[in-house]
């Protein structure tokens, strides 16, 4: 298990404050082979869509059923980080959602990146003694939580070692 | 339909099953929470039927450690039966073996 | 079976030309209640996200069995308008799917709008007497094809009768 | 975990079962039309066993009705089996009862 949060100031380029589509984020061999995006109201109802996009998707990439299992229950914590504060804005806002799947370097893995966005004020971010966010950092290859001008945002990456991308 | 359904019954005297099907995550967490508490009483055992519970994320996992921490204030038992892959992965990824009374099925969570 | 094709000029200010977000749609009371919008890039490997999508919708809206059959069906229909297209863009483009639930008068049913929207070119369109068009059209209670500034729009509307929205 | 296979077998001369697991959308007509057009030839029947077809769309149906065209020109005989609800659904919307010889199982797709 373990955890990770970057300065405010990593990769300012990945959050746009006004809600604006966010750049297709660019791999070292380019950029991502396929992106889905989905936004759903901030409603815990609504999150078993991010989960079954992110099983679908995972399903395509050749995720085995533990990664399969993993992928559900990051994504779903990801989301729970908004949707479990007390101080996030509630059912007014909305919760984006993107799945950008990345190639690596030549023979490298590629990457599958998975990033939960909303509008928060300044208090609202992980716990990092929260058993979600704890699971969460050992589910992923990598996690990390932002805000810029706003926005929130929760990153996994996930490594896809030994697949076709 | 429904994704998640949570129905109790009583099994012999202060004998509670609590039958959990489909996802507990954080859409369903409250609504479990409030069928269980207040069959956690003082000499009472509640098992959580869990056979037919496919998915438990961290907040359905700590209404089960909030009725474990509960029982045991109240000198009552409460115990898990929770074979499903995803849902033992969560119990395994948070650690809580010792937290948290598991069986392998209903029989013998109701029986000691 | 029927179809209908609205002028281009019905309803303006569904469609926007450079892909900003589309302003919620509002019904007769008031602004949607929900609004799932899910981005596909252009690759019929990808649909399988909307039937599932809208599936998940349809569970949560209290549709039967058969009524979810219909939905998953019209959906991967509307991407195909799209998709089958020797005309359309292409692996480059990206499909953009909202589903709606709007409101009835007081009292009267609900309705879930979905429309898929993919920027094309002036000859796409669906051909009204293609088999998955006119199959689209007795699917759902109302179905209009519409391209402005560049952007095609498929625009289903279900009924939600009988239910609470 | 495909949601979409297809594998054909031949079940005595020149008779031939094509199966179909999953959902034929869009992204899966192509692929079955490959596997059936070099089975239809003239005398051979051909079934296509869709007991475990889920989902149909009309890009899928497109390649069934082919199928059948291309059997009636060259003296063969392509049969459906296909009993899930959302493909009858298609094939009921579609109309296809003329153009696609339908039967209730393999076995009697093979007879006669
Ligand atoms: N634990 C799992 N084991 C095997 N397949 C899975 C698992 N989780 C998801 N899938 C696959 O991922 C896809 C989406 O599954 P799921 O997330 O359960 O979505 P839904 O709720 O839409 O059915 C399905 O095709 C399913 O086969
Ligand atoms: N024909 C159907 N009958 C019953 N439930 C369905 C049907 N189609 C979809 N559903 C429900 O809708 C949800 C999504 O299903 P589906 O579209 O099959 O997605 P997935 O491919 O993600 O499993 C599931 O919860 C499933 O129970």
């Amino acid at each position: 298990m373990y955890q990770e949060i970057q300065p405010e100031s990593a990769d300012p380029e990945r959050a746009k404050p006004d809600g604006e589509p966010v750049a297709p984020e660019r791999g070292p061999n380019g950029p991502a082979l396929s992106t889905v995006a989905l936004t759903i109201p901030a409603d815990r109802d609504q999150v078993v869509l991010v989960r079954s996009v992110a099983a679908h998707i995972g399903v395509r990439l050749g995720l085995t059923v533990e990664e399969l299992t993993d992928l559900r229950l990051a994504v779903d914590e990801a989301c729970g980080v908004f949707l479990l504060s007390p101080d996030f804005g509630g059912l007014g806002e909305a919760l984006d959602c993107r799945f950008e799947e990345l190639p690596g370097d030549d023979g490298a893995a590629g990457t599958l990146v998975v990033t939960v966005s909303a509008p928060v004020g300044p208090t609202l971010g992980p716990d990092e003694d929260d058993i979600g966010w704890i699971m969460l950092g050992a589910l992923v290859d990598e996690l990390t939580w932002r805000t810029e001008n706003g926005l929130g945002t929760v990153r996994l990456v996930k490594l896809l070692a030994g697949r076709e991308v | 339909m429904d994704r998640f359904s949570v129905s109790a019954g009583e099994s012999g005297t202060g004998r509670f099953v609590v039958s959990v099907r489909g996802e507990l995550d954080l859409a369903a967490a409250e609504r479990l929470w409030m069928e269980l508490e207040p069959l956690i009483v003082p000499e009472a055992v509640v098992v959580l039927d869990g056979t037919e519970m496919t998915f438990l994320d961290s907040s359905g996992l700590r209404v089960l450690l909030q009725a474990a921490k509960r029982a045991s204030a109240s000198k009552a038992v409460f115990r898990l039966v929770a074979p499903q892959p995803p849902v033992q992965r969560v119990l395994e990824l948070a650690g809580t073996a010792g937290f948290l009374d598991t069986r392998d099925d209903v029989q013998s969570a109701l029986a000691g």
